[in-house]
């Protein structure tokens, strides 16, 4: 599973992205973020919290219940302020 | 079309494509956002636009077949440029065309006001003091909010 | 600033203008009209835009006053041309520059649609049947009614 | 009382304005409008349908009741279709 990450979650965590493999059982956005939280506690720290960090699942955005798949691209990042 | 560069865009060039030529266009609307000196943080001396490269073209591209769908436009352009910008400079060009200039004016600020909360985009802003990274606007929500159907 | 002229003008010349040297402007909206070739009266071969010299630009000012009341604006520019025009070709620049995106969106929009029932323009349309002066529209009028103050 | 037509007026009149001289009862735009159906059957017939015409007194929107006076410049047009 590719993670890419955006913004201050990119600074936080110190790099752009990573190549993962959640276990089995991970199955949806919110289960994903669950456990990247036991990845490290700098992935604990950028995650905490929650309502800070949007989802995308193949570049499209994604609600917590959305399913996560093994060749996934998962985007995290904070909400957007372009334009 | 959408565009994503660095590099700055002529205004004046990039309109005059979009009316070229064609004697069907009644209104030409366009919307320019500058980089202010002054902002929330202070005195800004720079700013950097992150984006997601792939997300970002398909989100605009996206964004501007809603506003097709939704207007009878003639033709639609977003230029949005990435990286660092000094104060002053140009940071997106939205500009539809239409027969009719209602069309062509709503269409416009439905654009810019969904681009500004859709489309991904970051913007890390610096000071005197150091960087940082611009917290979402409730002001921006509510503005493409208007444009949510029921 | 407002301008009557014959002549073509210039978009990306005249709203570099209106932000070159300043770092005060967020947004930058613009309205371009045009000549249709194709109009409720048919095929056009051509258009005169007539107007009452000394009083239109009195009535460009008071709107662009009026705007300046109700928005915050660094600038705005009003460039209206007369005369004869063929299909295709530019009939008026409306852009305002603010702070804030929505100041100067909003602004452009009521500039427009107050210059269409406010100021003393009438087109003469010119199609193989002949000339014919145009009717006002009563969706033009509703336009800018949206704008008036209870 | 220099008058002043515009659009179809002026090519009803043939003119794009004159000098008239109304006689000193006349006080306000509709009895201006009134007095020039008087003047000539070409100001009758363009006068002819009044809610068609609008009137401007020294370059400003003027209602019926609006007063006019002998040095006043007054303009009669169409609804205007600018922009």
């Amino acid at each position: 599973m590719k993670l890419l990450y955006f913004a201050w979650l990119r600074s936080k965590l110190g790099k752009a992205g990573e190549e993962l493999n959640p276990p089995a059982d991970v199955a949806t956005v919110a289960q994903l973020l669950d456990w990247l939280e036991t990845v490290s506690p700098a992935h604990k720290a950028a995650l905490a919290d929650r309502r800070a960090v949007r989802v995308a699942v193949n570049q499209d955005y994604a609600a917590p219940d959305h399913p996560v798949r093994p060749g996934d691209e998962i985007a995290l990042f904070p909400p957007v302020t372009g334009g | 079309m959408i565009r994503l560069q660095r590099e700055d865009f002529d205004v004046g060039a990039e309109l005059d494509r979009l009316t070229a030529g064609r004697t069907d266009i009644g209104g030409l609307a366009s919307f320019v956002g500058l980089v202010r000196a002054r902002t929330e943080a202070g005195a800004l001396t720079a700013m950097t636009l992150e984006h997601y490269p792939g997300m970002t073209e398909k989100r605009l591209a996206e964004i501007a077949a809603e506003a097709a769908r939704r207007w009878p436009l003639a033709d639609t352009l977003i230029v949005h440029r990435y990286g660092r910008l000094s104060p002053g400079e140009r940071i997106v060009l939205v500009a539809t065309a239409s027969s009719h200039r209602q069309a062509a004016l709503e269409s416009c600020q439905f654009l810019i006001d969904w681009l500004k909360t859709q489309a991904p985009f970051w913007k890390l802003e610096e000071t005197a003091a150091g960087s940082q990274w611009v917290a979402a606007r409730v002001t921006d929500d509510r503005a493409a909010e208007r444009w949510r159907k029921p």
